[in-house]
């Protein structure tokens, strides 16, 4: 299936957009790469607006409201930015019967933060995940990139809001 | 033997389905030859009485008032009817129930109102959380769905009724 | 989720590096570098146990990060190969200990018994685990790697390999059970000059993490049971479809491929012969229902992940509309060992049709939370006391879910059932992709089953109509129930509603839905109408509202 | 030549080609499977579940608009168990988002309507998730009220393969799924929606209208196919 139109050229001069072109390209420019580029700009921006969602869906020749469909369909992707930092608090089962519950009733008292919200000041954004395979260390959660076990409400709130 | 008693109730609606039910005209005659009519907005009678054979009920169960009331009638009456869309439906009165009561009446008496803005709090009864569908609180005998049923339909059903038949899916539509 | 544990960061950083030492060692420690234990500083122990031989002048010791251990719930966990001596919850400051231990290893050592939690087990696809170094694939050969593969290219048949499939009775280990042989037959036999394999990593049963295991201890095996099926039902290309939350499982798969690739185990001409078959990677990006094969086939293609309706089943029409044969993790894991060990020693392990092995993640209130892989036919009682060690703090047992959200729950009364794919669903639960998650006291059973319920219409894909709406109202008439606000009539609608869910979605999502209500139903429909009668919560989970609250 | 397959539906012998649909064969045939996502002339997706099917010898039912023919296979269009399915299908769409039929553009010509009438469905069973969803009227010509919208999809897939502007897509997922234009930018914003009319003709209820139809008067089949085409061709100059 050829590609009808030209390639259009990267939003801005930001380097990573080189990540994500070539991220494409590899995978012959054409709509299968979609999921695939939408993570590569993910990875690089940390979240998808609407020039990366114009710009990937016009290089590989996809329908901008399917492009739309897509980058919403699947929980992974954020089209918003986040917060400063990030705690993942985990809902599998494990967790759950071990009291994931308490702890995002925890944050919520807290620091006033739901799952997939941004505290006010933009500091701690609160995310779920649907198991994180850490069933051991249940409850767990991640603050920015690391694993906790075992968690504490208490001792979670104190860390982020010392954050 | 005494006649079947009749009674009819308006609750949440705009009163278009008594409208439709004065709209027998003639057939009116024939229905209170055969019945009494012991309680509805259209005769002056304060309390809803016992032993009501067959009631029509108008309207969504939106407020307090409401719901005490729907409650009494159930009590009091062996056939209970939902009549029209917004008993069965919740219909018109239902569209506030995405907005919830306080943005609600914030919208209707605070923004939307220059001279003093207040909540009303005395003589209205208050709203419940969501207008619901009769069946949603008390137990309904016969469905008559339709914005409103027809005269027809409306004969049909109370003939049926007071001829001891059950009354059978009636050809109605919600909206019509 | 968009972030990276920094256990994976590490991973990908390190990349290739070689840790293992060469030539033999009298003493090797094996350090477990799987998720978990990784989330528990493991790799700081594989570096610090390194430095600290070092310093000591062992220089006969080996320090060898490896897969999974097991173990999970006593991470970080290390282990004398040569002794079966076994450290767990190794702090920075056990090094030293440890390097002891490596200094008395004699050569007439022999492993001592390590108690029922690993003796009890029969490991098959998970053979390699906790003794391979999962990013090095010179290990993986010295194991025996590839040799089913060069036998497989060199001296079979792709009908004859098909045929040992057929008669080692493996199963689909993704959850339903389908033969393997015959949708490797049927894929083979289907129209189609272009055929792919796909290996179904997306593993989303919360509480399951057999295959993000298997892929981050032993990848190179995944990669050789995919090109065995490959060979088998003529295919060229492959895809590996892993969820992106699994971030060193796929840091590792990646790194196996390049390595095969260059080993020329994957790509053109494998093994000198004429045979090709290449893999690439496809992340998921969050969405459950990938796992249903049809989904599963409309993201590899770059799409939303909905399903249709089957048939034309992917064995005849898959990805592109070729047949494409799709397989889990852990059934693309057994295949190098049958083909070595033959079908007949494989279809000896197992009880009736459930043939072999099942590798299960305990999880839940039990004490060794962990991976284990054990014979089908098994009892629940052995896996969940004699391997699991019972329940955290000797209470009672109250409920095994299996599984995950198209699972059920088993009561205690059927803890001497063994294991296979019919008994479970004899008893009204499901073999699923092998979480086993127990439940004490503690859980109450309608809670877990409105859990379940949020899980399905959360991950609902919105295209059919009963499980869109229908997940959503038995979630809506299990919250009242929750909360002490239902009747009789709400619950004679739920069975009705969940009934007709059942039978009238489009997937395995909406038909799975109901499962876990009908069978917390079957078994602890008291729990129900004490929340509906009675008006209590008999595990205190519930908060029942105040009686005059108005609908 | 085509193969030619016997076979029953309801105890009646019925006919077709290989290739055929139960549901195409049943039309012909005079018997009515009902169903809201099927539209002849795009494809069929086998998501509105209302033209499940038995089969005879498959525990599972099936969607007659995907189900292939066979031959000699036996199919139960009709039954108890299906009409109360049904039923429930209809009840779970009015359910799931806010039709008020009273005060419904399409009010008397809805496809939705007309089903909960022909099924016998008197009243809902079900509770309402009354979810707080839009109304887009950007578009000049054009409204669309996301209340109403039952998901069928007709108007993403006319779009698609028919206009081929593929101007309409889905967003979401579960019951947050939403029917959306471009980047799920306000229709009106749209920059490649043709305002060619046809998922306004195609939508089975009063989701997407013509703009200035009062209440009853939405009726989409007393008036020419695509009569915006010619409006939007004049106004270029075409």
């Amino acid at each position: 299936m050829p590609v009808l139109y030209h390639k259009p050229p990267p939003p801005s001069d930001d380097k990573r957009w080189k990540i994500v072109e070539t991220r494409m390209r590899r995978l012959g420019d054409r709509p299968p790469a979609l999921i695939e580029a939408l993570h590569a700009a993910q990875e690089a921006f940390g979240y998808l607006d609407t020039d990366a969602l114009n710009y990937v869906g016009d290089t590989l020749g996809v329908p901008h409201s399917r492009v739309y469909g897509v980058a919403t369909f699947y929980s992974f992707f954020t089209l918003k930015p986040s917060g400063e930092h990030t705690c993942v608090v985990c809902t599998g089962t494990a967790c759950y019967i071990n009291g994931a519950k308490d702890i995002l009733a925890g944050l919520d008292r807290a620091l006033h933060v739901k799952p997939k919200e941004t505290t006010a000041d933009g500091k701690i954004s609160v995310l779920t995940a649907r198991c994180l395979g850490a069933c051991s260390l249940a409850p767990a959660v991640i603050v920015d990139g690391d694993v906790k076990g075992k968690v504490n409400v208490g001792d979670l709130v104190a860390q982020l809001e010392a954050m | 033997m005494s006649k079947p008693r009749i009674a009819t109730v308006w609750l949440d609606g705009c009163s278009g389905c008594h409208m439709s039910l004065i709209d027998l005209d003639e057939r009116l005659l024939d229905i209170f030859e055969r019945a009494d009519l012991v309680y509805s907005p259209l005769v002056d009678f304060k309390d809803y009485p016992e032993d009501v054979d067959v009631c029509l009920v108008e309207g969504a169960v939106s407020s307090e008032d409401d719901l005490h009331k729907i409650k009494l009638v159930r009590e009091r009456t062996r056939t209970l009817v939902s009549f029209g869309d917004c008993a069965v439906t919740s219909n018109v009165p239902g569209m506030r129930n995405p907005i919830g009561v306080g943005p609600l009446l914030d919208r209707a008496y605070i923004e939307n109102v220059t001279l003093n803005p207040q909540l009303p709090s005395e003589i209205v009864p208050k709203l419940l959380p969501t207008a619901t569908p009769v069946h949603r609180v008390v137990k309904v005998d016969v469905f008559l769905p339709g914005c409103p049923p027809s005269a027809d339909l409306i004969y049909t059903m109370l003939d049926d009724l007071l001829s001891g038949r059950v009354p059978g899916v009636v050809g109605s539509r919600f909206g019509r | 989720m968009s972030e990276m544990p920094a256990a994976a960061r590490a991973v990908r950083r390190r990349a290739t590096t070689e840790e293992v030492h060469e030539g033999p060692a009298r003493a090797t420690a094996y350090v477990c570098e799987a998720a978990s234990c990784m989330s528990a500083q493991a790799h700081d122990i594989t570096l610090r146990l390194g430095e600290s031989a070092a310093r000591a002048g062992l220089s006969d010791v080996m320090v060898k990060r490896v897969g999974c251990l097991g173990l999970c719930a006593a991470g970080p966990l290390v282990e004398i190969a040569e002794t079966g001596r076994l450290f767990d919850h190794v702090r920075p400051d056990d090094v030293e200990g440890i390097v002891g231990a490596l200094r008395k290893v004699k050569p007439t050592d022999t492993r001592a018994s390590q108690g029922p939690f690993f003796e009890k087990q029969v490991r098959v696809a998970t053979e390699n685990m906790g003794r391979v170094d999962p990013e090095s694939l010179d290990d993986y050969v010295a194991h025996g790697g590839y040799e089913a593969l060069r036998t497989v290219l060199s001296e079979m048949t792709s009908a004859e390999v098909r045929d040992q499939i057929t008669q080692s009775g493996l199963r689909g280990r993704g959850g339903a059970g389908f033969p393997t042989g015959l949708k490797w037959t049927t894929v083979a036999k289907a129209q189609g000059s272009q055929k792919y394999v796909i290996c179904n990593a997306d593993e989303g049963d919360p509480g399951a993490f057999m295959d993000r295991s298997v892929l981050e201890s032993d990848p190179y095996r995944v990669l050789e049971g995919m090109t065995i099926a490959a060979f088998a039902v003529h295919a060229t290309e492959g895809y590996v479809y892993c969820r992106a939350e699994y971030p060193l499982a796929v840091a590792r798969l990646r790194n196996a491929i390049r390595m095969a690739q260059r080993a020329g185990w994957l790509g053109t001409g494998i093994a000198d012969t004429s045979f090709s078959f290449d893999v690439q990677v496809r992340l998921g990006a969050g969405a459950f229902v990938c796992g249903e094969e049809t989904a599963l086939i409309a993201s590899v293609e770059g799409r939303r992940g909905t399903p249709r309706p089957r048939p034309p089943y992917p064995a005849m029409q898959g990805l592109w509309d070729c047949p494409t044969l799709i397989n889990n993790v852990e059934t693309f894991a057994n295949v190098p060992t049958i083909l070595r060990k033959g079908a007949e020693w494989y279809a000896g392990i197992g009880l009736g049709k459930s043939k072999g092995t099942k590798v299960f993640a305990l999880a839940g209130r039990i004490v060794n939370t962990g991976l284990v892989e054990v014979p089908m036919g098994m009892t629940l009682r052995e896996v969940v006391y004699d391997i699991g060690g019972g329940i955290i703090d000797g209470r009672p047992f109250k409920a095994v879910q299996t599984g995950g959200p198209s699972g059920g729950c088993i009561p205690a009364e059927h803890l001497d059932m063994p294991l296979s794919y019919e008994s479970l669903i004899e008893v009204g639960s499901f073999m699923g992709s092998g979480g086993l998650i127990v439940m004490d006291d503690t859980s109450c059973m309608v809670d877990v089953a409105k859990y379940f319920q949020d899980f399905c219409r959360d991950e609902s894909c919105g295209k059919c109509v009963p499980c869109r709406v229908g997940t959503t109202q038995l979630w809506m008439i299990l919250d009242q129930i929750t909360r002490g606000r239902a009747t009789l009539d709400d619950l004679a609608q739920l069975e009705r509603l969940a009934r007709m869910i059942q039978r009238m979605s489009l997937c395995g999502l909406g038909q799975g839905a109901p499962n876990p209500i009908f069978s917390t139903l079957r078994y602890f429909r008291d729990e129900y109408l004490a929340h509906i009668v009675d008006r209590v919560c008999p595990a205190g989970v519930c908060t029942i509202e105040p009686a005059e609250v108005m609908a | 030549m085509t193969t030619v397959f016997t076979f029953r539906i309801d105890g009646k012998d019925v006919a077709g080609s290989e290739g055929q649909t139960v549901m195409e064969v049943a039309e012909e045939n005079g018997i009515d499977i009902p169903g809201l996502c099927h539209l002849e002339g795009i494809h069929d997706r086998g998501a509105c579940r209302l033209c499940m099917v038995e089969i005879a010898g498959s525990p599972k039912l099936a969607a007659a608009c995907m189900t292939k023919i066979a031959e000699g296979m036996d199919v139960t269009a009709h039954s108890d168990v299906l009409l109360e399915y049904r039923r429930t299908v209809t009840e779970m769409m009015f359910v799931e988002r806010n039709h008020v039929c009273a005060v419904c553009v399409a009010n008397n010509h809805c496809e939705l309507q007309d089903m909960a009438e022909g099924l016998g469905v008197t009243h809902f069973d079900l509770p309402r998730i009354s979810p707080k969803v839009d109304i887009d009227a950007s578009h000049r010509l054009f409204a669309i009220d996301h209340n109403r919208c039952i998901l069928c999809l007709r108007c993403v897939r006319v779009c698609d393969e028919i206009e081929g502007a593929h101007t309409w897509d889905v967003m979401h997922r579960g019951l947050e799924t939403r029917v959306q234009t471009d980047m799920g930018i306000p229709w009106g914003e749209s920059t490649t929606c043709t305002s060619c009319g046809k998922c306004v003709q195609v939508c089975p209820t009063g989701a997407l209208f013509e703009k200035g139809r009062a209440v009853a008067r939405g009726s989409k089949t007393k008036r020419p196919f695509l009569p915006w085409m010619k409006v939007v061709a004049e106004e270029r100059g075409l």
